[in-house]
C-alpha cells in the first residue's frame, strides 16, 4: 500500500522556551519549542544533547520528570523524529521532547542512528526496542537492540512510509473470497 | 440419530467405500478380497460406534491468542456451559486434545507454533477457525503481520465467523462439528490424514513460509554454481 | 507455639469458611442458558448477521445502490453489483455478497446506510463447514416481509416511504449470471482500496463512472433527507 | 520458605525452559525462555509479538471513522478505555465539545468495564494459581451480567465501539439504567462472597504474600502505572492526578497497597478498586443529567483539525496512553499507543529471577497484562 | 434454601443409577465366578478335578470382581467429579449424553481408545509404555486385602483376609510414583521430568504422615488385619477409630444401658472409667480422641498428596508445566493414568473409611435405634419379618447375606462422601508450591504425627491399666 502521498501535517512554528525549555537552558543545553501538541510544552533539540537532557530531567529534583511515557517514531518522509513524553509521578507537568533525525536516502534499509537512553532508564529499554523494529530507528548502545514486535529475522520497518508489504503464501489475495 | 448414523453406510458402495482405504490412485485397478471386505465392514460396525463416542467428547485445547480466548473462556463457564456437551475438558496439552479452536488472530511469529501444535494433536483431529481473523485476517486482512485465515496453513473443519462470536455461536459451531464428526467414516478418516498433509510451514524466524525461503536458497545455490 | 497455633487454627478456619461457601453454591440454580433449547434474549442492537430489508408493507428492496456502505467498511467485505438501467436512468441492483468470514461486525455500515436497508439481525449462528458457504448473496441476505417488519419493529426505525411503482427493481432479483461478471471486474473495491482512499478521494474524481451518481457525495449528513428528494 | 531455596548453596545443572507461546499460564501467546536451576529461575527473557497484528499501522490506513471500530481490539477486556482514549487525544486536537451527559454516559460505561475486567483477572489470576474448577467460575458469572448490559447498549458483547470522538454512539433506555442499578447492588456481596473464598485462605497467602515484591525505585524506573504501581504504596491514579472527563465531580477513593508491594497487595487493590467502582456507577447514575449525547456528528467521512494530541487515561491496567497526529485528512498521519500492558510487563523479568516456577504463574497473573495490548 | 432441587435431585437419581450399574455389575460376574460356575461344575462331574476347578474358580473371584469394578467405578467417578463441580459452579454439567448425561465418561472412554497412540521423537518407548501400567497395576493388586474388609468378610473373599493386610496395601501405594517418575523421564519433554521429580518428592514426604497416622490407628487396634480393624468398630460412630478407637466403647456401653433401662449403667460406666482415677481418664480419653481426629485428617491430608488431587496436585500443575508427566501421553495411555488416578482416590478413600470411619459397620449406635424407636415397634418388627422372609433365598446364592449387603452400602455412603468432600475442596482451594509442600510435609505433618503417635502410645497405655 502505498503512502508516499499522505500528506504531512502541518509544520508549527517556533514559540517561546517554557519552564522545562529554561532549565534546560540554564543546564547549558539549547532547545527549541514547537508546541505541535496541544496544550502540552514541547521542545526539539538535537542528538547529542539527548542523552545528558533525559538525565538531567529525570533525576533532577526541580524537574522530576521521572515517568517515560513512551518513545515514538514517526516517519516524515524526508526526517524521522524520536518523541519522547515526559511525565511525572509526583507532579502534573509534562513534556514532550522532539529529536529530529534527517534520513540519509530514500531506501528502505537506511538506518537513522540516535543514542539510547536504556542504560540509566529501563522504561525506555523496550520502547527503544520497538520502535527500533517498527520505525528502523538504531539505538546506539542499547544493551539488547532486537526486534520485539516483528519476527526477529523480519526485513524492513512497518511503520516508514515508503514499507512494501510482504506478499506470499500467508497473506496474498484469498483464493476463497470473492475479492 | 440412528439417521445420522446411518448415512455414510448406505450413501457409498462398497467398493468405493474400499478404495479409500487403500489408495485412492488405485481404487478402480484393484479387486478386493475377502479380507478387505471383512476389513471394511468391521469399519462399518466400529465407526458408528466410535463415531457416537467421538462426537460426544469432543475436547478442545486450551489455545487462544486474543479475544476470541475470552469467549472461549466464558463458553466454558456457567452462563453457557459447554460440559453439557462433554467438551469442558479443556487440556492443556496436545497429546490429549480433540480439537483446535484458533480463538484470536494468528500472526506470522505464532504460526509455526499453531503448526506444531496442530501436528502434535493425535489423529482424529479438528479445527474450529474461529473469529473473522483466523477466518480471512478479518480486520487485520491487510496488515503486514498477520495470516489471512488459518486455512493457509493448517485444514480447517468448521468456519465460525464473528468477531468474536457469541459463546452461544461456539457451542452452535460444536455442535455442528459433532455432526460431521458422525457422519465421517472412522476407518476412512484415519488413512485420510495420513495421506494428505496441507500443512503450510512457517519459518519461527523471519516469519515466512518454508517453501519460499526454500525456493530462495536453490536459486541461490543455483545462481553459485552458474557462476562456478 | 500459641502463635503457630492460633495460626493454624485462623487457616483451618478460614479453608472451612471457603468450602462451606463453594458448598452452599449448590444449593442455588444454575444460571445456564440452555442454548439449544432456548434461544438468548438478545437486545434488539445487537450486532449479528448483516441482513437486507425489504420495505415491510410493500416488499419492495430497500437498497438504492448507493454503495456507502461499501465504501465505509473498514474490512472491505461488501460488494455491490449495479448497473445503470439504460429507461430511467436510475441504478439497479444486480447482486449485493457480503463476506461474513471477513466482517468483522462493527455495524458501521448499518449506521450510514441512507435507507436503513442492511442491519444487523440477531442471528449469530453462521458457523458452517466451507469457506465459500460464509459469502451470503443477495438471495441469502434478503430478509422476508415478515422478518423486515419485525427488525423495523424491534431496532424502532421509521417506516421507510414506499418508492414510486415505477422502477422494475423491486423485490430480490434473480441474478443473471453474465451482467455481475462483467460489472464486477471494473467495480471491484479492491481497486478502490489501492487506489482511492478515503482521505484523498474529496477532490478527487471518483474511480468508476457508474457509481459517482449513485454516491450522494459527502453529504453523508443528511442522506436520507437527499436521497428522498431524489424520487 | 521460599527464600531458603533461594540462598541455598546447592547448585544443579542449568535447564532451559521455553515456556510459551501456547501455554495455560501465559494469558495467551506470551513466551518466556526461562533458564531454571532446579525450579529456580536464574534467567528469563520474555519474548513478545505473537499476536502483533499492526494496529497502528492500520491506524495509517484507515479513516477515523472506521478505526473507531477497530479499536476495541487493542486491549480487548477493556474496549471502552481504548475508544476513550483515541476519542480524548482526538477532541484535544479537534476542540470539540462533549455534551455532558455524553460524559457521565462515558464514565459509567468506564466504571462498569473496569469491573468487568478485574473480574475477569480475578478468575484467571485463581486459575493461575491453581484453583481451576471452582472459583473462577463465580467471577465469570458476574462479568457475564455486565456483559449482556453492555450488549445491550453496544450491540456487542465485547468489542462496543461505543465511544465516538465527540460523544457516544446510542442513548440509553431507562430500563437499561435500572438494570444497573439491579446489578450495582447485589454486586458488593458477590465480592464478600469472592473474599470469603479467596482473601484469607492460607494458600492464597502463602503464594502470594511476600511473592514478587515490587520495589517503588524499579516500579518508578520502569514506567509501571496502574493497581500494579498502587500496590507498591504510590499513589497514582490518573482520574485523581489528572482528572478528565467528569471525575472531579465525582466522589472516590484510591485504594494502595498496604504492605510492600507484593502479589497479595496487588490483588487487593483490585478488589479494593472494584468495590469503588461499583460506588462511582452509582454515582453516576444518581447524578446523570439529560441531553446531547454527541458533540460530533458520526459520519463515514469523519475528520479533525491537524495537530497532535496526547491523552492518556486511567484504564483497569494503568496509563492508556494515545498519541494522535493528525494532518486535517480523515486519516490519522500516525497513532501511537502507550499501552499499560506492555510497559507493565517489562518488569517481568526482574521480579521473577530467584523465583521457583510456580511464582512465575502468581507474579505474571498479579500484573495483570494482556498479551494484544502489549503487542497490538 | 433448597432452589436448586431439581439439579441435586437429578444429580441424586444420576448416582443412584451408577451404582446400581456398578454394583450390579460387579455382583453378576462375582456370582457368575464364584457362585455359578462352581456349582456346574461340581454338578457337572464330582471328580477332585472339577472341585479343584471350583475352587480355583472361587478363588478368582475377587480378582474378577476388582477387574470388573474398577474401570466403571472409575468412569462413574469422573462423571461425579464433572457433575459435582457444575454443581459448586451454579451450572449444569455433562447433561446430553444418554439421560442426564449418564454415558459422558463412557463416551469419553470409548473416545480414548480410538485416538492415535502417539510415542514421541526421542522418548524412551519401552518405558514410556511401561509407565502407565506401574501406575495403575498397584491399584489393582493394593485394593485386593480391602475387599474382605468392605463384604464383611464375606466367604467368597475371605481369601483376601490377609493378616498384615493394612502393611500390604502401603507396600503397593508407593509403587504408583515410580510409574510417574517413569513416564516423566521417558516422555522428553522437560515439563514431563520436572512433574515426574516434583512427584517423586512429594510421593516420599508424604508417605511418613500417612504411614505414620495409619500406624496410630493400627496400635489402637492392636492389629494389621483390615478385617480386625474393621470388626472392631461395630456399633455405632463412637466406636469409630475417628473418636479414639474405642476410648467411647465405655461411654456406648453406657448409654445403651441407660436407654434400656437396666440397672447395671454405672456398674459398666464404673468398669471402663474408674472414678478413683478419672482425671487421667478424662485426660487420657481427649488424648486419645483429639489425637485420632488429628490422624483422620492428616490421613485424608496425606492422601491427597500421594493421589496428587488438589491442592496437592503439583505433578501436572495445569497452569504450571502444562500437564506435568503426562503431558506427552495420549489416546490410552493417557487413559490409564486417567483410570489410575480416580481408582487410586477411591481407594484411599477407602482406607480411610476402613480405618477411621467404621469401615461397613452401620454409623448410627444401638441406643438412638432404641431411644427413637422405644415406643414405634412395628417398624424394626417389619424390617425383622424382611430379612426372615428373604434370609432362606438369600442364604441359596451364598453371596448376598445381610451382613455382605449392608456392610457394602455403607462403605458406598461412606467411600463416596470422602469423594464427593475431595471434589468439593477440588473447587475450592488453590494449589501449593513445591516449597511449601514439602514444608508443610517434614516441618509440620511428620512432627504433628509423630506426636499424634506418642500421644496415642500414652493414652492407650493409661486406659488400659485401668479396664
Amino acid at each position: 500500500m502505498s503512502q508516499t502521498d499522505t500528506n504531512k501535517p502541518n509544520e508549527t512554528k517556533e514559540m517561546e522556551l517554557g519552564k522545562f525549555g529554561k532549565f534546560l537552558k540554564d543546564n547549558g543545553i539549547d532547545s527549541t519549542r514547537k508546541d505541535d501538541s496541544i496544550n502540552v510544552e514541547t521542545i526539539v533539540i538535537s542528538v547529542k544533547d539527548l542523552e545528558p537532557a533525559l538525565r538531567l530531567l529525570k533525576t533532577s529534583s526541580e524537574t522530576k520528570l521521572n515517568m517515560l511515557l513512551t518513545i515514538s517514531g514517526v516517519d516524515y518522509t524526508d526526517r524521522i523524529d524520536s518523541i519522547y513524553h515526559l511525565w511525572s509521578y509526583d507532579h502534573n507537568d509534562a513534556l514532550v521532547i522532539k529529536v529530529e533525525l534527517p534520513k540519509q536516502s530514500q531506501a528502505n534499509t537506511d538506518t537513522v542512528n540516535l543514542t539510547s537512553i536504556a542504560n540509566f532508564w529501563s522504561a525506555a529499554n523496550w520502547h527503544e526496542r520497538e520502535t527500533y523494529d517498527l520505525v528502523g530507528i538504531r539505538y546506539l548502545r542499547h544493551p539488547y537492540l532486537r526486534r520485539i514486535l516483528n519476527p526477529w529475522d523480519w526485513e524492513g520497518h512497518p511503520l516508514r512510509r515508503d514499507y512494501k508489504q510482504l506478499v506470499d503464501a500467508l497473506n496474498d489475495k484469498n483464493p476463497h473470497s470473492f475479492r | 440419530m440412528s439417521e445420522l448414523l446411518n448415512n455414510d453406510l448406505n450413501s457409498t458402495d462398497l467398493a468405493r467405500e474400499n478404495a479409500a482405504l487403500i489408495s485412492p490412485e488405485l481404487a478402480d485397478t484393484v479387486t478386493l478380497t475377502s479380507i478387505d471386505k471383512a476389513i471394511n465392514m468391521l469399519s462399518q460396525i466400529v465407526s458408528p460406534i466410535a463415531n457416537l463416542a467421538r462426537s460426544n467428547s469432543v475436547w478442545p485445547l486450551t489455545f487462544g491468542t486474543s479475544c476470541c480466548a475470552i469467549e472461549m473462556m466464558c463458553v466454558g463457564m456457567s452462563a453457557f456451559d459447554i460440559s453439557r456437551f462433554g467438551s469442558e475438558v479443556f487440556r492443556a496439552t496436545p497429546r490429549q486434545a480433540d480439537l483446535i479452536i484458533t480463538a484470536g488472530t494468528i500472526t506470522r511469529k505464532m504460526a509455526s507454533a499453531l503448526i506444531t501444535l496442530y501436528e502434535q494433536l493425535p489423529e482424529p483431529k479438528y479445527v474450529i477457525a474461529m473469529g473473522a481473523c483466523t477466518i480471512t485476517g478479518g480486520m487485520f486482512n491487510d496488515s503486514y503481520s498477520v495470516v489471512q485465515g488459518v486455512d493457509r496453513i493448517i485444514p480447517v473443519d468448521v468456519y465460525l465467523p464473528g468477531c468474536p462470536p457469541r459463546p452461544e455461536a461456539i457451542l452452535d459451531a460444536l455442535l455442528k462439528l459433532q455432526q460431521k464428526i458422525r457422519t465421517e467414516n472412522y476407518a476412512k478418516r484415519r488413512v485420510q490424514a495420513y495421506q494428505q498433509r496441507p500443512v503450510c510451514y512457517v519459518d519461527y524466524d523471519c516469519g515466512r513460509p518454508l517453501e519460499d525461503l526454500l525456493a530462495m536458497a536453490m536459486e541461490d545455490t543455483s545462481l553459485a554454481l552458474d557462476q562456478k | 507455639m500459641s502463635n503457630l497455633l492460633t495460626r493454624a487454627k485462623d487457616s483451618i478456619y478460614q479453608v472451612l469458611r471457603g468450602l462451606k461457601t463453594v458448598a452452599v453454591h449448590s444449593l442455588r440454580i444454575p444460571t445456564t442458558k440452555e442454548y439449544p433449547d432456548t434461544m438468548p434474549p438478545l437486545p434488539p442492537h445487537f450486532r449479528g448477521r448483516l441482513a437486507l430489508n425489504v420495505n415491510p408493507e410493500t416488499n419492495e428492496h430497500l437498497c438504492i445502490s448507493c454503495r456507502q456502505c461499501e465504501r465505509v467498511c473498514p474490512d472491505k467485505c461488501i460488494e455491490i453489483t449495479a448497473h445503470k438501467s439504460p429507461e430511467t436512468n436510475k441504478l439497479e441492483l444486480i447482486d449485493f455478497k457480503i463476506d461474513h468470514g471477513l466482517c468483522m461486525f462493527c455495524g458501521l455500515c448499518t449506521e450510514v446506510c441512507p435507507t436503513d436497508c442492511i442491519i444487523n439481525t440477531n442471528d449469530f449462528e453462521m458457523a458452517d463447514y466451507s469457506r465459500e458457504a460464509l459469502v451470503y448473496d443477495i438471495r441469502k441476505l434478503t430478509l422476508t416481509q415478515g422478518e423486515s417488519s419485525h427488525y423495523f419493529a424491534a431496532k424502532e426505525i421509521a417506516l421507510p416511504k414506499p418508492k414510486p411503482a415505477k422502477p422494475v427493481a423491486s423485490a430480490p432479483i434473480a441474478p443473471s449470471i453474465a451482467k455481475p461478471v462483467e460489472t464486477k471486474t471494473e467495480a471491484k473495491p479492491v481497486e478502490t482500496k489501492t487506489e482511492a482512499k478515503p482521505a484523498e478521494t474529496k477532490t478527487e474524481t471518483k474511480p468508476a463512472e457508474t457509481k459517482t451518481e449513485a454516491k450522494p457525495a459527502e453529504t453523508d449528513t443528511d442522506t436520507k433527507s437527499t436521497d428522498n428528494e431524489s424520487k | 520458605m521460599s527464600t531458603n531455596l533461594e540462598t541455598t548453596n546447592l547448585k544443579t545443572d542449568e535447564m532451559i525452559i521455553n515456556m510459551g507461546p501456547q501455554h495455560p499460564a501465559t494469558h495467551g501467546v506470551l513466551r518466556l525462555i526461562l533458564k531454571l536451576d532446579g525450579e529456580i529461575v536464574r534467567h528469563v527473557e520474555p519474548v513478545i509479538g505473537h499476536l502483533h497484528r499492526a494496529q497502528e499501522w492500520q491506524g495509517q490506513n484507515r479513516t477515523l471513522f472506521q478505526y473507531q471500530a477497530l479499536i476495541d481490539r487493542v486491549d480487548y477486556l477493556s474496549g471502552m478505555f481504548t475508544s476513550l482514549a483515541f476519542a480524548h487525544a482526538c477532541e484535544q486536537i479537534d476542540g470539540c465539545q462533549i455534551p455532558p451527559r455524553a460524559q457521565y454516559l462515558r464514565a459509567l460505561v468506564c466504571e462498569m468495564n473496569r469491573i468487568s475486567s478485574h473480574l475477569l483477572w480475578l478468575g484467571t489470576f485463581l486459575i493461575d494459581l491453581g484453583a481451576l474448577f471452582g472459583f473462577p467460575f463465580y467471577p465469570f458469572r458476574e462479568r457475564e451480567k455486565l456483559l449482556d448490559l453492555f450488549e445491550e447498549i453496544a450491540g456487542q458483547r465485547m468489542m462496543f465501539n461505543y465511544i465516538r470522538i465527540g460523544g457516544v454512539q446510542r442513548d440509553p433506555k431507562p430500563s437499561w439504567f435500572e438494570k444497573v442499578r439491579k446489578f450495582t447492588a447485589e454486586f458488593p456481596d458477590r465480592i464478600d462472597e469472592y473474599e470469603a473464598i479467596v482473601t484469607q485462605n492460607p494458600i492464597v497467602l502463602k503464594r502470594t504474600k511476600g511473592v514478587g515484591i515490587l520495589d517503588k525505585s524499579v516500579a518508578m524506573d520502569y514506567g509501571v502505572t496502574g493497581p500494579s504501581i498502587r500496590g507498591s504504596g504510590i499513589n497514582y491514579d490518573l482520574r485523581k492526578t489528572r482528572p478528565y472527563g467528569i471525575y472531579p465531580e465525582l466522589n472516590f477513593e484510591i485504594p494502595l497497597g498496604q504492605n510492600q508491594g507484593d502479589t497479595w497487595d496487588r490483588y487487593m487493590c483490585r478488589i479494593l478498586e472494584m468495590r469503588q467502582s461499583n460506588n462511582l456507577i452509582n454515582q453516576c447514575l444518581d447524578k446523570m443529567p439529560e441531553g446531547e449525547i454527541s458533540g460530533k456528528k458520526q459520519i463515514a467521512g469523519l475528520r479533525i483539525k491537524a495537530g497532535e494530541g496526547f491523552s492518556a487515561i486511567e484504564s483497569p491496567r494503568g496509563v492508556l496512553g494515545c498519541y494522535v497526529i493528525s494532518n486535517g485528512s480523515d486519516k490519522a498521519y500516525r497513532i501511537r499507543w502507550r499501552n499499560p500492558s506492555f510497559c507493565n510487563l517489562a518488569v517481568l523479568p526482574s521480579l521473577l529471577i530467584g523465583r521457583p516456577i510456580s511464582d512465575i504463574m502468581a507474579i505474571f497473573g498479579s500484573i495483570d497484562v494482556i498479551l494484544p495490548d502489549v503487542d497490538r | 434454601m433448597l432452589a436448586n432441587s431439581a439439579e441435586l435431585f437429578k444429580f441424586t437419581r444420576l448416582t443412584l443409577i451408577w451404582l446400581t450399574l456398578i454394583f450390579g455389575s460387579v455382583w453378576g460376574a462375582c456370582f457368575i465366578v464364584g457362585v455359578l460356575l462352581p456349582t456346574l461344575l461340581l454338578r457337572a462331574c464330582d471328580n477332585e478335578i472339577f472341585a479343584l476347578l471350583a475352587q480355583i474358580c472361587q478363588y478368582l473371584t475377587p480378582l474378577i470382581a476388582i477387574l470388573v469394578f474398577i474401570p466403571i467405578n472409575a468412569m462413574f467417578m469422573v462423571l461425579v467429579e464433572r457433575r459435582g463441580l457444575a454443581l459448586f459452579t451454579v451450572r449444569m454439567g455433562p447433561n446430553r449424553v444418554g439421560p442426564d448425561g449418564l454415558l459422558q465418561t463412557a463416551a469419553d472412554a470409548v473416545k480414548l481408545l480410538f485416538k492415535e497412540d502417539i510415542i514421541p521423537t526421542g522418548a524412551d518407548a519401552w518405558l514410556f509404555t511401561l509407565a502407565p501400567i506401574i501406575f495403575f497395576a498397584p491399584s489393582i493388586f493394593g485394593s485386593i486385602p480391602l475387599l474382605a474388609a468392605i463384604t464383611g468378610n464375606n466367604d467368597l473373599f475371605a481369601i483376601t483376609n490377609l493378616p498384615t493386610g493394612i502393611f500390604f496395601i502401603i507396600a503397593a501405594s508407593s509403587v504408583p510414583v515410580v510409574g510417574i517418575v517413569m513416564g516423566g523421564w521417558a516422555s522428553n519433554n522437560k515439563y514431563s521430568l520436572v512433574g515426574g521429580l516434583r512427584s517423586a518428592a512429594q510421593a516420599i514426604s508424604y508417605e511418613i504422615p500417612l504411614v505414620l497416622s495409619l500406624v496410630t490407628i493400627c496400635y489402637l487396634n492392636q492389629s494389621l488385619n483390615v478385617v480386625e480393624i474393621a470388626s472392631r468398630q461395630t456399633g455405632g460412630f463412637l466406636n469409630w477409630n475417628i473418636f479414639g478407637g474405642g476410648a467411647l466403647n465405655g461411654l456406648d456401653k453406657y448409654l445403651n444401658a441407660l436407654i434400656n433401662g437396666s440397672s447395671n449403667a454405672n456398674d459398666i460406666l464404673q468398669a471402663y472409667y474408674p472414678s478413683n482415677q478419672w482425671i487421667l481418664t478424662v485426660i487420657a480419653i481427649a488424648g486419645l480422641v483429639v489425637s485420632t481426629i488429628i490422624a483422620f485428617f492428616m490421613y485424608i491430608t496425606a492422601a491427597c498428596a500421594e493421589v496428587n488431587r488438589i491442592p496437592f496436585d503439583l505433578p501436572e500443575a495445569e497452569s504450571e508445566l502444562v500437564s506435568g508427566y503426562n503431558t506427552e501421553y495420549s489416546g490410552i495411555k493417557f487413559a490409564i493414568f486417567f483410570l489410575a488416578e480416580f481408582t487410586n482416590l477411591f481407594i484411599v478413600s477407602s482406607i480411610a473409611t476402613i480405618m477411621f470411619l467404621g469401615a461397613g459397620n452401620n454409623p448410627i449406635p444401638q441406643f438412638l435405634i432404641d431411644y427413637l424407636f422405644k415406643n414405634v415397634t412395628f417398624i424394626p418388627q417389619t424390617i425383622n419379618a424382611i430379612t426372615q422372609a428373604l434370609s432362606p433365598l438369600i442364604n441359596q446364592i451364598h453371596l448376598i447375606n445381610p451382613i455382605t449387603f449392608w456392610s457394602v452400602v455403607w462403605m458406598i455412603v461412606k467411600t463416596y462422601s470422602l469423594v464427593f468432600f475431595a471434589v468439593l475442596v477440588r473447587g475450592t482451594l488453590p494449589r501449593f508450591k513445591i516449597d511449601q509442600l514439602m514444608d508443610f510435609g517434614w516441618k509440620r505433618l511428620i512432627p504433628l504425627s509423630l506426636l499424634v503417635f506418642f500421644i496415642v502410645i500414652f493414652a492407650k497405655g493409661v486406659i488400659n491399666t485401668n479396664v
